[in-house]
């Protein structure tokens, strides 16, 4: 089987920094791969990168079998890629643009791809919001009248009317509180039990990781540290900083520690902003 | 505060002064007709030998930037042409009109600077009722325009009371203040409400911050909370915003001396303007912006130096 | 932060009134019969506002001219309803234009970026070096004087009054995840602009022009009070206090203070409109 | 023994549009002996925050406290300014989740260190630096001197928090108030910081009053949990017994929602709906509608909170735990 995503020597610069300094990624048809990191880790940089939504300076990006289209692709291209790859924001209060019923926002994308029209796109924008768990009713409100699991699974109804072959997921749980978390960890779960698609689940919460996906890469100063089975890295780490990373998640019997030995990460202190 | 931010702002606002001396200059040049014709002013029939002559005066057949850099110089070296409409060198004109509406600006600062953050702080402060009539008052205060305080003024003071003088210049500087006094207040009243406001707000803002409420939880003295922590950080929207103001002054001063009869440069630009005296306009207006301009990046530069965080150094957004 | 300080800077902050109901309403009521009365003017002035009467010369207010007349005898009163034609449709002149266009320049350059964002920047920055008032005087010097030169003149003066805190605001929102998701569904990206950006900036540009018709109207009538807006004999309320100024020393404020007086209540009534306004928008957004 | 700090009943509202009032609070008993550490548990909108600044009378304007805030015996909302004045310079300290916010940008580290100490304290200027520099190693933070002429835009999110726990300290505090101190942390960075206030906490004797949403990490770093739902105390135990020993259906829930990642097989287990905001409770049992225990009774009728396992719930229908009778 081919893979669905690959990237090899990724890298992408800001000015003098260095976000993602030469990544490799593979990920197959349905996989689910999570990507785990602390602030500066380049996580979600790689994230941006993968949809197209910047461009690399270096390295090489296959998706489905294309690059992602740049900024002056073609209507064309743009909606093959739209449906290769979708993407799910952090904050469900800024993802979704907060004028447009939510109901309106799915039909629109429906409109966009899709031959449906009228009454049979209306019953497909119903079918996808209770498939995310929403009322078929909640078609007309606002994003301002849901809370803030109900957007995101606003927000994942519209990235699935496109029917991607990867979603990718940038800290998109990370905003809602912890039973409404489990939610949607458990939505994207029985989304990906009902039909193919493969997820790309950006996170700094390595916690949550087995419980949605079977791969996880650990990435630190724009670098790959380790990758492997979720399991397998949860429980017995190889690199260092992993094994930090690890010790570091509350769980029962858990003591905080403080780690004095560990090296500094790389990414640069605090620069004050001097005139 | 480094000396490469204040370089930036050096060069910055030479190239604002020089986007704007060629704005001033070419605006000549859009007007419909010849050039000469606006030159000689006041829509005099032209003369075919004056019309020549100011061609010539004027070096209006060279090339545009010729021309342009030649009256650029002209003004860097005092020579800022001679008015047609009052047969005086421009230099002249202007030198002998600055003084009283440098007075008046100067007097009409001090009043927003001291009374402006003063009452601001005092409803910031104090809250509550204090702060519902500051802010109802400069409300007010910001809708009237210049000139109708000034009529208002004149109206009150001068006519009804007779307290203060409605019109002239006076002799020596206790007189001259004395008679710019109602001037000065006209001048001051809607930007010294609107310095009020903010001065306002910023000090509420800051007293509501979390490190505000910090200091007071860890029981610092009230006095040196409010100096410190409120006063200190509230210090720099309120310097913009007075800056600002002042700035606005020197726009504001050519209605106040119209309506006050004051013979300074504001009054001498209007009248210029009416008859079309392009000489002493284009002069007028590059001294108008380029103080204007000073004003702004002094204002910018101390507001830098206040607050190490903001980089105003051409910080567009 | 700075759009916001320099776009107050222009003259000034919204103004805040008290609490409740009544005080909007009011202002509502007052800006309406105000704009009624222009348009009514000639059904409800009692006299021809350029009627000139040797006969009546500055009357003091009476039965048969309620505010009394100038010194050429012509009605204040009817002056003062036929005034608030220019008085107030040549700031709105300004304001549709400078909103219009501003928006325009503001959201087409944070949308397109690049070097049309640098020269939309560069000329709102070097517009904004000239004082308004200033801007309109060296146009009159230019062009002669007159309303139709200070509406212009006053449009560019307020470009950038409206362009740079629009331009801002459509910055941080073009970099909202939500148009980013926009384009990942493959929307292209003028339907993106039109569609979703601008009328999400709709309240905003509505308030900013709101707020900047204000400042246009005590502008233009300024304008017209130093003898460069409009002209006699049209009656307009600049002019009129400017033309009643004499009349405070010889004992008849009627005029000065009547003209002055509309000016003030209007522009005040305007100011709280907007300012409910504009608190009524900020509460729809979150 | 006398608690330092008691929750006796705490109900706060707040005033609401046009006259009507909103409870933010609706009811709170809790016990910190002297020296303990109680972890505080919530959601969003369970009014975990508000309880906390109850301590030191930091609540909104217009708030009413019914019930009381005992410190040391002595009831806060009934303390006239100088003597709130006294609670919040030496009696209790707090820490907040955005260091950021709380220190004064435009001044320097070590001003805010030393301010306190000088003004409050009346130390001189070179005992209050040598102070600040001794409550900065104590906090772990390496280079104190170079540290305290910096502001704190020049420090990170963690070491700042650690500046924040160094000021707190300095009151000599007897009760530490921890309001999410980590949650804007990084993983790492939250485990050292806790490690500080555990230290800190153990060394000076502190009483610590820690508010999160994360049940392990407040388990972990507390000899009690409470966890609060919809402004109402759902449950309280031991910390040790949080895992096994819950009675109460919310604390089951949430612990469910966030299974021990390193248990192999461990299934992640979510409740539908949302956390409801303690101003939208009705009358009965908050928790009700996500609750499938729940029956009739639980949705008229508010439960108090009685004795249930190790600790205390107000649940009408507490799960039973293994091997006690139903």
């Amino acid at each position: 089987m081919k893979p669905l995503l690959e990237v090899e020597q990724l890298v992408k610069h800001y000015g003098a920094h260095t976000a993602v300094d030469g990544v490799d990624l593979r990920l197959m048809p349905g996989q689910a791969l999570a990507v785990v990191g602390e602030s500066g880790s380049g996580k979600t940089t790689t994230a941006r990168l993968v949809t197209g939504l910047e461009t690399s300076d270096a390295g090489r990006i296959t998706l489905g079998g294309a690059p992602p289209p740049g900024p002056r692709a073609r209507r064309a291209e743009r909606l093959a890629h739209a449906r290769r790859v979708q993407l799910v924001f952090q904050d469900p209060y800024t993802s979704l643009d907060p004028r447009q019923k939510i109901g309106d926002a799915v039909a629109e994308v429906l409109a966009l791809h899709g031959p449906l029209r009228g009454a049979a796109l209306e019953a497909r924008r119903d079918e996808l919001l209770t498939r995310v768990g929403l009322d078929a009713r909640q078609a007309g409100s606002r994003p301002r009248a849901l809370s803030g699991g109900q957007r995101q699974r606003a927000a994942i109804a519209r990235a699935l009317a496109v029917e991607p072959d990867l979603l990718v997921l940038d800290e998109a749980v990370a905003a809602l509180d912890v039973s409404v978390q489990a939610q949607i960890v458990d939505l994207l779960a029985r989304i990906r039990e009902q039909r193919p698609i493969a997820y790309l689940f950006i996170t700094h919460d390595l916690g949550i990781v087995p419980f949605l996906c079977e791969d996880v890469v650990v990435m630190r100063g724009g670098r790959i540290v380790e990758s492997g089975r979720s399991r397998d890295v949860l429980t017995a780490p190889r690199d260092p900083y992993t094994r930090a990373l690890v010790d570091s998640v509350p769980r029962p019997g858990w003591k905080p520690a403080r780690q004095p030995a560990r090296q500094p990460a790389r990414q640069p202190e605090r620069k004050a902003v001097t005139p | 505060m480094t000396a490469h931010y204040l370089l930036r702002r050096a060069l910055g606002l030479l190239a604002t002064l020089l986007a704007a001396s060629l704005a001033i200059y070419g605006g000549l040049f859009l007007a419909p007709g010849d050039p000469a014709t606006l030159l000689v002013g006041g829509g005099k029939p032209p003369n075919p030998a004056l019309l020549a002559e100011i061609h010539r005066q004027y070096h209006l057949d060279d090339p545009f930037l010729t021309r342009y850099w030649h009256w650029l110089t002209g003004m860097l070296h005092g020579d800022a042409g001679t008015s047609l409409a009052h047969h005086d060198s421009v230099a002249h004109l202007i030198g002998s009109r600055i003084g009283t509406t440098a007075l008046l600006i100067a007097y009409a600062s001090t009043l927003i600077l001291l009374v402006g953050t003063a009452l601001g702080t005092l409803a910031g402060l104090r809250g509550g009722r204090t702060a519902t009539a500051v802010t109802a008052a400069t409300g007010t205060l910001m809708a009237v325009p210049t000139f109708v305080s000034a009529v208002l003024l004149i109206w009150l003071f001068a006519v009804r009371l007779g307290w203060l003088p409605a019109y002239g210049t006076g002799d020596g500087l206790a007189d001259r203040l004395r008679h710019l006094t109602l001037p000065a207040l006209a001048l001051a009243a809607s930007w010294l409400a609107y310095v009020a406001q903010v001065t306002r707000s910023a000090v509420h803002t800051e007293q509501g911050s979390e490190h505000v409420q910090t200091a007071r939880g860890r029981g610092i003295p009230e006095r040196l909370v409010i100096r410190r922590h409120v006063l200190r950080n509230a210090s720099g929207p309120i310097l913009s915003v007075a800056g600002v103001s002042v700035a606005g002054l020197i726009a504001g001063s050519s209605v106040i001396e119209q309506t006050f009869g004051l013979n300074g440069v504001g009054a001498l630009l209007v009248q210029s303007a009416a008859r079309q005296d392009l000489a002493v306009v284009q002069a007028l207006a590059l001294l108008t912006v380029t103080a204007f301009a000073l004003v702004n990046t002094a204002v910018d530069v101390a507001t830098a130096a206040l607050d190490h965080r903001t980089p105003i150094g051409g910080a567009r957004p | 932060m700075t759009t916001l300080r320099l776009a107050a800077a222009v003259r000034g902050p919204g103004r805040t009134g008290p609490r409740g109901r009544p005080v909007p309403l009011l202002a509502g009521a007052v800006v309406a019969l105000v704009v009624l009365a222009a348009a009514l003017a000639p059904l409800i002035a009692p006299h021809d506002p350029n009627a000139v009467d040797p006969l009546a010369v500055s009357l003091p207010p009476g039965a048969a001219h309620w505010l009394g007349t100038d010194d050429t005898g012509r009605d204040i009163a009817s002056r003062l309803l036929y005034g608030a034609r220019p008085s107030l449709l040549a700031p709105l002149a300004v304001t549709l234009a400078a909103g219009t266009i501003g928006t325009a320049l503001a959201v087409s350059a944070a949308w397109l970026g690049g070097w049309w964002d640098r020269l939309v920047t560069a000329a709102l920055d070097l517009v904004f070096g000239f004082p308004g008032l200033v801007l309109a005087v060296v146009g009159a010097a230019l062009f002669g004087a007159g309303l139709p030169v200070a509406v212009a003149t006053l449009t560019i003066a307020y470009l950038p009054y409206v362009a740079r805190v629009v331009r801002g605001s459509a910055l941080r929102e073009r970099h909202l995840p939500y148009v980013a998701a926009l384009r990942m569904l493959g929307l292209g990206g003028a339907r993106a602009c039109l569609r979703h950006l601008l009328p999400n900036l709709a309240p905003l540009v509505l308030v900013q022009t709101a707020t900047a018709f204000g400042y246009t109207l005590l502008d233009t009538a300024a304008f017209s009070f130093i003898g460069l807006g409009a002209q006699p004999p049209t009656a307009e309320w600049g002019l009129m206090v400017a033309q009643g100024a004499p009349g405070l020393l010889a004992g008849r404020p009627e005029q000065a203070l009547a003209a002055g007086g509309a000016i003030v209540l209007f522009t005040v009534a305007c100011g709280l409109l907007g300012t409910a306004l504009s608190q009524r928008l900020a509460g729809d957004r979150t | 023994m006398i608690p330092l700090l008691e929750f006796d009943a705490l109900r706060v509202t707040l005033p609401g549009p046009r006259g009507t009032r909103r409870t933010v609070i609706h009811r709170v008993d809790l016990a910190l002996a002297p020296g303990s550490a109680v972890g505080l548990v919530g959601e969003s909108g369970s009014g975990k925050s508000l309880t906390a600044r109850s301590v030191l009378g930091l609540l909104p304007p217009g708030a009413r406290v019914d019930g009381d805030v005992r410190f040391d015996g002595a009831s806060v909302p009934a303390m006239r300014p100088p003597e709130l004045r006294a609670l919040r310079r030496g009696g209790a300290a707090m820490v907040f989740q955005d260091p950021r916010a709380h220190i004064n940008p435009l001044r320097t580290v070590g001003d805010f260190l030393t301010e306190a100490l000088v003004s409050v304290r009346g130390l001189t200027r070179a005992a209050a630096d040598a102070r600040a520099t001794a409550l900065l190693d104590e906090v772990h933070v390496a280079d104190a001197a170079r540290r305290l002429r910096q502001r704190p835009a020049e420090l990170s999110g963690g070491l700042l928090q650690r500046v924040m726990i160094a000021a707190a300290l300095a009151a000599e505090p007897r009760l530490l108030l921890a309001d999410e101190p980590t949650t804007a942390l990084d993983v790492t960075t939250q485990a050292e910081v806790m490690a500080v206030i555990d230290e800190a906490r153990r060394r000076h004797g502190l009483t610590l009053l820690f508010i999160t949403h994360d049940l392990a990490l407040a388990a972990a770093v507390c000899d009690r949990a409470a966890v609060l739902y919809a402004g109402t105390l759902a449950e309280e135990l031991p910390a040790h017994r949080l895992a096994t020993g819950a009675t109460h259906p919310y604390t089951r829930a949430l612990l469910a929602a966030r299974p021990d990642p390193t248990v192999p097989g461990a299934k992640l287990r979510a409740i539908e709906g949302r956390p409801l905001p303690a101003d939208e409770a009705g009358p009965g049992c908050p928790f009700a509608p996500r609750c499938a225990r729940a029956t009739g009774t639980c949705r008229t009728e508010r439960p108090e909170p009685r004795p249930s396992g190790d600790g205390r719930a107000a649940c009408h229908h507490p799960v039973p735990l293994e091997g006690s009778a139903p």
